[in-house]
């Protein structure tokens, strides 16, 4: 059965994408999302079955067949869900549904080939990410994670006439790529070391050795290498350049794959070897920080940036950042749900940008907005529901996830990380509350030129320009911002923590997948912890609404203020507005010179001017030769006795005298 | 030793006649050199006690061979060589190949004349084995001619017949134009 | 008595002269005779050999040597000949159209 | 009879061609029909043959061995084993869908280019069953002859350059091949009293370490021009640039692999020592040949090369599984040779059919095709995808057993092999982004007809071999697997073992297979300075 | 059958009588008459073929100078299938060229008499008889064209050189006689085993003079500069004629007197032979490479080919004594075979012999070009052509001798050597056609029929070697 859940949107995929272009757009519009709703229904009735089983034990596995086998190696074609990918299939599908469901309005300005092609990468975008988090190996793993790197590449892409679309997909794979390269060698150094891919023998392997406290041996090497495969896939430092260029796709695809679940796939992979990575606490230290300093680093970014859907791709990095610091920190379940909830909300701002853009006809630039909340206004309210969830406004799902995440790294005595996480919540609620009053309050500023891929007229995503009567969501899309506002404001009751009296049925769930073999954590808070709890909830809160507040006043009352602030600091501001120029460093520094060296180093010059040049200097050398000999060949008759007479002298020669 | 004054006026003649032969410029000349030298080895070949080969030399090699020589030589009526080519210096001083075979054929009689010295066992006086009788009687060269050498007898007939041939060949006028 | 090697020097001598005309000489008709000196030499070798070892083989084979040497006079001076007609010339190297 | 028939009916076909008239072209149509429908009567051979292949045997099978030149000891000795027997497969499959490709492209003396063809499938099936060295060699050099007219009559602009380079480059390696075959058959002789190039017969020979040494350094020159190994490797741009399609095809699809191959049923089986010695020095060459090929193949402004350049990397991916000589390593190697074949094989098919169109080869002078031929664009996609190695195609599997032998064996050159994953990625899609995405920058582009169903019928077996290959890879595995066993256990035995590391000893509880738990301990390498010194005297 | 002391001369017995016969044949034409004086000459070799086959393994001798043993009757029956095919391609040059006909059919005969006479002759005096009487009608046949300044020039070249290395080699001879008091061969042989002899420099200088004799023959580096000249200006078909037959007796005596008579000094000759050898195959494959004449081009070839043979000499182990006696059979039959396509190509006014003449070949003659393909395929040394398992049997019998070396430059060449065939077939088929040269001759009748045989029997020998090979091996098994 577990097969059925990638399978369904496989299938779909397989239908658009074969006979798609000759489908009207309501057939395969209704086909991708249907196929989608049935894998949700199924993973759910799965997720029912598992949920049936006693906690010690709730794993389904189905295998399907043995994909390779060589040797002593095998390594079968396995699909399972536990506690953890229970929840991701569950956030995928039910996610995927919607942003689907919200698809078929957002995209209906395409051609009917153009609609299909799209729902087709959807479908097959969403197969993956269910192998992903259904497989039960490293490798069938990896056959999700390359998947998904493929379909976003096809969809960041999916206006392949735009240059800087393209440009993006590409990037998107190429640096993806760099993480998968240390991923698979993660994953050899695995193999070799433990003998197993699958995840729970290696968590068995794994569970009885030490620690590796304060050494680096081969747990830290793989792990790190697995985190690096998750950086780039994760969009972490220093591979996270290609999320903010992916937004050149069409906005539901941002939501469905740059904030709900592809990007979550690192963190879900850390979750998934919890075991491997809590006997390499270097590793871990690691993660912590990087992730940490991702999430200062991109709420920097985000705080000057203009682009609607930029600013809340660098919101979906700093918050990557969070659950990476939560990983690191060992609070795997904390990580988790943060993951969980930042789909509900992230999906649900995407797709609220998205309605905006749709509004506006493919204008993106917050500069030129403001003022849409008369005339967008469910747009309007769901996409501040989600900023208020996103700011870890108290009450909203965000902020019982993310106050876990602050709560823990501080519980585990990482001050200074507590710290920057603390910071970057400020930030959050501060660049996001800039975008919601620079779009929606104020005066209407949109009657600024179009944004540059307007201007060729086929590339767009078609909508026509209907500048001056803006209207609000269709059915389909506003439907789905309101289911998933709903989410934002009630997912995070799951895991309500022990100090607010609730339970966190979330990690108690979560607790088998992360230590195998054992039952739900039974968790009983000592008093002096859950007041520090409740303490750490009362800074986050205020500095949830000192953010808001913050942003209220410059954006909201003193507008000149943000210019003359980015004026005083012009520095910094241009900084933060080229994002650290990390693209250039980038470009500057590994880029040019590769493909320099590549070019006139390595292919002009080494494989020209030397290999080459050595096999025809070969013929040259011949042919010099050649052309020296033949002039021995004087024609002179008497020449040629000579040289039977030095024949003759030589060889009596070397008889008398050797 | 009247013998070996004998052998070194003729050894002398033959060389000396020989080298005119190379040494100036009219074929003419050169022909008429051959002959003598080949007259002093006729005598060589008496002195070794092979009367038939010294007659053959005569009549065969100055008397036949060398009259063809001759006769081309006036046929062609080119008595010299070419006078643009040729320098009026010693052959020797000429460049090139020329003063380069020279060496290399001075190189091959030192080669031979050390080859010759030492090997001892040619020390030996010529006529040591066998009387002059034995070897030189012409009865004795016709015996083994026609019996031992009856193939290389008969084979070299048909040399001749392809010299004929050859030289009809190459040297008639042409007729069939 | 004079001993074998005296006479295998003589014709040493005359063989190199033969060789040396060769390359000395640039009249097709002189080097011709250039070759009959060479050929000459080596009779005198056979017949000194051939009294020495005490057979007359010595002596056929300067008998055949002499038939050759009289079939290649002809030949070759039919060719040079030949190449008279051609050039009007008998210097060997007014034939190099056949080179490299 | 079978195996004699899959190289004798492709040969037999060439001679019927040969006798049937084509005064000034007149029966093109009947010559193309007739040629492919001999290449797909041979496919049909090797495919029964195939299906009646013992994969549980090691053996060699399907085995005819008649003298031939008893003098010598020379037998005309057929057989396959699990490796060959793909690569046979691999021939029949691609030579039907090269004749295809031409349709479109040759239409002049399409006779002689047929008969060309169809012998050089013939000299490549040979290649790949001969059991015997004398006849191995007579079709490894048979081979170059047609693809020397295949390049030099029906290539591009520089095709006589090519031709010659092509020719030259791989006899030269190979002549140094012969004379150590004859050295192999001389010590034969010397210990046996009787001349024998019989492979099984020269593989049971104790050789000195010295000799081995250099008939090593012999064979395998032969080889790594062919494969081609960096820095062997210029031919090859010059000739897959300058080839036809349906050469660039075979030359890709086939002819490289039979260096591999020969290092695998030559090279290493036949001097273990020496390869013992050698494989860090190869493995080092194949690796800088991934990293290199990659960067090369990253700027090149002709898409052939560029795809030639890759074959350059994903063949050092090969020769770095062979060099592990384990059998994960082996097998991906192999593996990677078939996925190879067809992934490189459909690049230039498809790009053939793009030149084809519009008569340039330039990256530049393309952008937007997706536009104007999606059913093309989703082919050429599908293929790039499979030569990047993307899990679920077939490029995947052979690249992950690969490095899982690697570093099974000595870690270090995977890190390194590994860049070339992610340059794959790189200089694949900039290539694709470039050809296809964008605007249609040209005119000449902006009408160009899609695939035809003749180019349909090429493709689609690529495509679909790509996806049967990544998805069930055991089809492949399993027929070769008793074989490739039997070869890394022949090259290891050889091998004084010396196990340093105990705890590498640990691996692989998941044991079914542990009956046979020797077999996969590939053990440290014995010190190399030691073995230098044995090999060296 | 045969007087027993007269068999060995009854092969050569039938050509000489073809030859008269030719002679006489012409004496008596009637002008413009047509006559088939060719057919005198293919009878009469048949007769030596099948007289040489009626010998077989009966290891006949004659007048004590002749031994008709297998080894030489091998090489009869090269040089029979040379005439032949020599005789069958001349048919249409000598109409076409308006050559003396009776006269050059005759010296034909009379230079194999002379090669056969070489490859049987137990006796350096034979062996020198032998050998001006084949080099005499040799260089008539090359000045046959007497209106050609060039065939002259070619003929007065070889005329030169060879009297000139003859006089050498008769040196030798003498010097041989002096030591050992006799010529013939088994008895120097015996003489020279008995005696020990190695301190003595006279036998040194002796083998070295022979050698030169022989190398100059088998133009071996340095001794080969005739070979170009001689091969350009001459008629291509004599060249061809020249290359194979002369070739082959040269070597035939060659082997016999080094392998067999010499055989005690092989210590001695080898190192010399190795480093001709070597030269020989590097210098005809490079220089080759820079020839634009077709014919020079083969004659380079040609240069290098003696050096392949030489390896075999070199080796002198039982591998290679047969191998020389194969490789000669193979490189008779393709060599004639190329050289023919070039003689029947020809026109009376021009012989098609440049590179650039060839351009385009396959568009106007599409057989010869295939045909010339397979010849130039076989002499680089490609299966499946009989040039292949020549070159694998030479390089076996080097690798066997354990002459790893010669093997390596052998090879090596002979890659080089496959660049300037490949050119020739580049310019057939891969170049485009001068419009406005003129379209080479069409080729019929005998001279296609010949070809046609050559290729069969190259394609044939090189896929079954097995019958020639056994017969190579089994020839040398009777006398060394």
């Amino acid at each position: 059965m577990l097969a059925l859940i990638p399978l369904f949107p496989l299938l779909g995929f397989l239908i658009n994408a074969l006979v798609g272009r000759r489908l009207p757009k309501t057939v395969s519009g209704s086909v991708a999302s249907a196929v989608m709703v049935a894998s949700f229904v199924v993973s759910a009735m799965s997720v029912w079955q598992l949920a049936a089983l006693p906690p010690a034990e709730r794993v389904l596995e189905q295998t399907l067949y043995t994909w390779i086998a060589s040797g002593d190696f095998q390594l079968d074609l396995t699909f399972r869900v536990d506690a953890l990918s229970a929840v991701m299939i569950l956030v995928v599908s039910g996610i995927g549904s919607l942003i689907h469901i919200y698809s078929t309005a957002y995209m209906h300005d395409e051609i009917d080939s153009e609609y299909a092609r799209y729902f087709s990468y959807l479908n097959l975008f969403a197969a993956f990410m269910l192998v992903l988090v259904l497989g039960a190996n490293f490798v069938v793993l990896f056959v999700g994670w390359e998947g998904v790197g493929l379909c976003s590449y096809l969809l960041i892409g999916f206006w392949f006439k735009k240059r800087s679309a393209s440009d993006a997909g590409k990037k998107a794979f190429v640096v993806n790529r760099i993480g998968d390269y240390a991923f698979i060698l993660g994953t050899l150094l695995i193999v070799t070391r433990f003998g197993t891919l699958d995840f729970l023998r290696l968590a068995e392997a794994v569970g009885p050795m030490a620690v590796e406290e304060g050494v680096f041996g081969v747990i830290s090497i793989a792990t790190l290498l697995l985190f690096i495969g998750a950086t780039g896939k994760s969009a972490q430092i220093p591979l996270y350049t290609w999320l903010p260029d992916a937004m050149e796709g069409p906005t539901p695809v941002s939501a469905l794959i740059h904030a709900a679940t592809m990007v979550t796939a690192g963190v879900y992979m850390i979750g998934r070897n919890a075991v491997l990575f809590s006997h390499a606490p270097e590793t871990m230290l690691i993660v912590a920080v990087i992730g940490a300093a991702t999430a200062l680093f991109a709420g920097t970014i985000g705080l000057v940036q203009n682009d609607i859907k930029r600013v809340l791709a660098y919101s979906t990095v700093s918050q990557l950042g969070l659950m990476f610091l939560a990983m690191g920190v060992g609070a795997f379940g904390a990580g988790i749900f943060h993951l969980y909830t930042h789909a509900f909300f992230k999906a649900l701002l995407f797709l609220g940008s998205g309605a905006v853009i749709h509004a506006l006809a493919g204008e993106q630039d917050i500069r030129n907005m403001g003022g849409l909340k008369r005339y967008l206004p469910v747009t309007y309210w769901t996409f501040l529901i989600g900023s208020l969830a996103i700011a870890g406004v108290p009450f909203l799902s965000g902020f019982f996830s993310k106050d876990e995440i602050l709560y823990e790294t501080f519980h585990e005595g990482h001050t200074i990380l507590w710290l920057v996480a603390a910071i970057t919540s400020l930030l959050t609620a501060t660049y996001m509350f800039r975008l919601v009053f620079l779009t929606f309050h104020g005066e209407r500023r949109h009657d600024a030129p179009a944004p540059a891929h307007q201007e060729d007229e086929e590339s767009a995503h078609g909508a026509p320009a209907h500048h001056d009567h803006l209207h609000d969501a269709p059915p389909a899309m506003a439907l789905v911002l309101i289911v998933l506002a709903v989410g934002s404001v009630l997912a995070g009751y799951v895991g309500v923590p022990h100090a607010l009296g609730g339970h966190n049925a979330l990690s108690s769930w979560l607790a088998p997948a992360f230590l195998p073999g054992t039952g739900p954590a039974d968790a009983v808070l000592p008093a002096e912890e859950a007041a520090l709890e409740l303490t750490l909830m009362g800074v986050s809160s205020l500095i949830a609404l000192a953010g808001i507040g913050l942003a209220a006043f410059i954006w909201l009352t003193r507008r000149e203020l943000a210019a003359r602030l980015a004026h005083a600091w012009s520095g910094v501001y241009t900084l933060l507005l080229n994002k650290y120029y990390v693209d250039e460093i980038y470009d500057a520094v590994i880029v040019r010179p590769t493909v320099r060296i590549s070019q006139d180093g390595l292919w002009r010059g080494f494989d020209v001017r030397v290999v080459d040049a050595v096999v025809n200097g070969f013929g040259s050398v011949v042919d010099a030769s050649a052309a020296v000999l033949r002039r021995l060949q004087t024609g002179s008759v008497r020449a040629y006795a000579g040289s039977l007479f030095i024949g003759v002298v030589m060889i009596l020669g070397y008889y008398l005298w050797r | 030793m009247p013998e070996t004054l004998v052998f070194y006026v003729l050894s002398g003649l033959a060389i000396l006649a020989s080298a005119l032969v190379i040494g100036q410029r009219n074929p003419m000349y050169s022909v008429m050199l051959l002959i003598a030298s080949f007259g002093a080895l006729a005598g060589l070949y008496i002195q070794l006690d092979a009367p038939f080969v010294a007659v053959a030399q005569i009549i065969i090699y100055a008397g036949a061979i060398m009259v063809l020589f001759l006769f081309v030589v006036m046929l062609l009526n080119a008595p010299q060589e070419d006078a643009a080519d040729w320098d009026r210096t010693h052959p020797l001083r000429q460049p090139g190949i020329a003063r380069f075979g020279a060496l290399l054929g001075l190189l091959l009689v030192v080669q031979l004349g050390w080859a010759l010295m030492r090997a001892s066992e040619l020390d030996v006086p010529v006529a040591g084995r066998v009387d002059a009788e034995t070897i030189g009687s012409v009865r004795q060269v016709g015996r083994v001619l026609f019996t031992d050498y009856m193939f290389a007898f008969e084979a070299t007939s048909i040399l001749i017949l392809v010299a004929m041939v050859g030289a009809v060949v190459l040297a008639r006028r042409e007729t069939d134009q | 008595m004079i001993p074998l090697s005296s006479y295998l020097i003589v014709s040493a001598i005359l063989f190199a002269i033969g060789t040396a005309g060769v390359f000395l000489r640039r009249n097709l008709i002189v080097i011709l005779l250039s070759i009959e000196i060479m050929l000459n030499a080596v009779n005198l070798s056979f017949v000194a050999f051939g009294r020495s070892l005490g057979n007359v083989d010595g002596q056929i084979i300067v008998f055949f040597v002499m038939t050759v040497a009289a079939a290649e006079a002809a030949v070759g001076l039919a060719i040079v000949i030949g190449l008279f007609r051609h050039r009007e010339s008998l210097n060997p190297e007014a034939f190099t159209t056949l080179k490299w | 009879m079978l195996l004699t028939l899959s190289w004798t009916v492709p040969l037999a076909g060439a001679i019927l061609l040969l006798l049937v008239g084509n005064a000034d072209g007149r029966r093109d149509g009947l010559m193309r029909w007739l040629a492919l429908g001999i290449s797909l009567l041979t496919l049909a051979v090797t495919l029964v043959l195939w299906a009646a292949f013992d994969a549980a045997s090691a053996e060699f099978q399907f085995v005819e061995r008649i003298p031939w030149i008893p003098a010598f000891g020379i037998d005309y000795s057929v057989g396959v084993d699990g490796i060959s027997i793909l690569l046979v497969v691999l021939t029949g499959f691609l030579t039907p869908i090269a004749l295809l490709s031409s349709w479109g492209s040759i239409e002049r003396k399409v006779k002689e280019f047929s008969i060309f063809m169809l012998a050089l499938e013939a000299a490549m099936i040979g290649v790949f069953v001969s059991l015997d060295l004398f006849l191995f060699y007579v079709f490894w050099d048979a081979m170059l002859v047609p693809m020397y007219f295949l390049i030099g009559i029906w290539g591009y602009d520089q095709r006589v350059y090519a031709a010659i380079k092509f020719m030259l480059y791989t006899m030269a390696g190979s002549v140094l091949m012969l004379v150590a075959i004859l050295g192999l058959a001389y010590i034969h002789s010397s210990t046996t009293g009787a001349y024998s190039f019989d492979l099984l017969k020269l593989y049971e020979l104790e050789i000195a370490p010295a000799t081995q040494f250099w008939f090593f350094l012999a064979f395998t020159l032969a080889f790594a021009i062919k494969v081609p190994l960096f820095p062997f490797h210029t031919w090859l741009p010059d000739a897959h640039v300058q080839a036809p399609t349906a050469g660039s095809v075979i030359l890709a699809g086939v002819l490289l692999k039979m260096g591999t191959y020969g290092l695998l049923r030559f090279s290493f089986p036949l001097f273990p020592e020496a390869a013992a010695y050698f494989a860090p020095w190869l493995a080092l060459l194949a690796v800088v040949g991934i990293v290199y090929g990659a960067l090369v193949a990253m700027v090149q402004p002709d898409m052939k090369k560029l795809v030639a350049y890759s074959s350059v990397s994903h063949l050092g991916f090969v020769v770095l599984g062979i060099c592990a000589m384990n059998v994960q390593g082996v097998q991906g190697a192999v593996y990677q040779m078939l996925a190879h074949g067809v992934s490189t094989g459909g690049l230039f098919l498809l790009v053939g059919m793009l030149s084809d169109r519009r008569h340039t080869r330039l990256i530049s002078e393309y952008g937007g095709l997706k536009h104007v031929m999606p059913r093309l664009t989703a082919a050429f996609f599908i293929i790039t995808l499979a030569s990047i190695g993307l899990p679920g195609l077939n490029g995947f599997i052979g690249e992950f057993l690969i490095m899982l032998g690697g570093f099974r064996w000595d870690p270090r050159f995977v890190v390194f092999a590994g860049l070339g994953v992610i340059l794959s990625a790189v200089y694949m899609l900039w290539m694709f982004q470039r050809v296809y995405y964008g605007p249609v920058r040209h005119d000449h582009n902006a009408h160009l007809p899609d695939l035809m169903p003749r180019e349909w019928a090429a493709v689609l077996p690529l495509c679909a071999a790509a996806f049967i290959m990544g998805i069930f890879p055991g089809l492949f595995l399993r027929p070769m697997e008793a074989s490739v066993d039997a070869l890394v256990q022949r090259v290891q035995i050889a091998q004084p073992l010396q196990v340093q590391n105990v705890e590498r000893r640990e691996r692989f509880e998941r044991s079914e297979r542990s009956e046979r738990p020797e077999r996969s301990e590939r053990s440290e390498r014995p010190e190399r300075s030691e073995r230098s010194e044995r090999s060296e005297r | 059958m045969f007087n027993s002391s007269f068999d060995a001369v009854v092969p050569m017995l039938c050509v000489v009588l073809a030859a008269l016969a030719s002679m006489g044949a012409e004496a008596f034409r009637a002008k413009d008459e047509e006559m088939p004086i060719g057919g005198l000459g293919i009878v009469g070799l048949a007769g030596a073929g099948i007289s040489s086959g009626l010998l077989w393994n009966r290891n006949a001798a004659s007048f004590g100078v002749l031994v008709a043993d297998n080894f030489a009757l091998f090489v009869t029956l090269t040089l029979v299938i040379v005439g032949i095919l020599t005789i069958m391609f001349s048919s249409q040059v000598l109409r076409r060229d308006q050559l003396p006909k009776g006269e050059y059919y005759a010296l034909l005969l009379f230079s194999l008499v002379g090669m056969i006479m070489m490859a049987m002759a137990n006796d350096l005096l034979i062996v020198f008889i032998a050998l001006e009487t084949l080099s005499l009608s040799v260089y008539v046949l090359t000045g046959i064209r007497r209106d050609d300044p060039k065939a002259t020039e070619a003929a007065f070249k070889y005329f030169l050189l060879g009297a000139f290395s003859s006089a050498f080699f008769l040196y030798g001879i003498a010097f041989t006689y002096g030591l050992t008091g006799t010529t013939r061969l088994d008895q120097v042989g015996a003489y020279l085993a008995a005696q020990s002899m190695s301190d003595n420099p006279l036998i040194l200088v002796a083998l070295g003079l022979l050698l030169v004799g022989f190398a100059f023959k088998i133009s071996a580096v340095p001794f080969h500069m005739w070979t170009p000249d001689a091969y350009e200006g001459a008629p291509a078909i004599v060249s061809g004629f020249m290359s194979t037959g002369v070739k082959a007796a040269a070597f035939a005596a060659f082997a016999r007197v080094f392998l067999s008579s010499f055989e005690p000094f092989s210590a001695d000759w080898a190192p010399i032979v190795w480093i001709l050898a070597a030269l020989t195959m590097i210098l005809g494959t490079v220089v080759g490479v820079a020839q634009s004449n077709l014919k020079r081009m083969l004659a380079y070839s040609s240069i290098a080919h003696g050096g392949y043979l030489l390896v075999g000499l070199v080796a002198a182990n039982q591998v290679g004594k047969a191998a020389i006696l194969f490789y000669l059979l193979a490189y008779a039959v393709t060599n004639l075979a190329a050289f023919g396509v070039i003689a029947l190509l020809s026109s009376r006014e021009k012989e098609t012999d440049e590179l650039r003449d060839f351009a385009g070949l396959w568009h106007t003659h599409p057989a010869l070009a295939a045909l010339m393909t397979v010849c130039l395929l076989s002499l680089g040394g490609l299966p499946p052509t009989v040039g292949f398992i020549g070159k694998w049997y030479i390089f076996s019998a080097a690798v066997s001798a354990g002459y790893y070396g010669l093997a390596v430059i052998g090879v090596l060449t002979s890659v080089i050597s496959v660049f300037f065939y490949l050119r020739v077939v580049v310019m057939m088929y891969m170049a485009d056609r001068d419009a406005s040269a003129p379209v080479p001759s069409q080729v019929t009748g005998l001279g296609m029929v010949a070809l046609a045989a050559s290729i069969v029997a190259i394609i044939y020998l090189g896929i079954l070697p097995t019958p020639v090979l056994d017969l190579a091996a089994e020839s040398i098994a009777t006398i060394f």
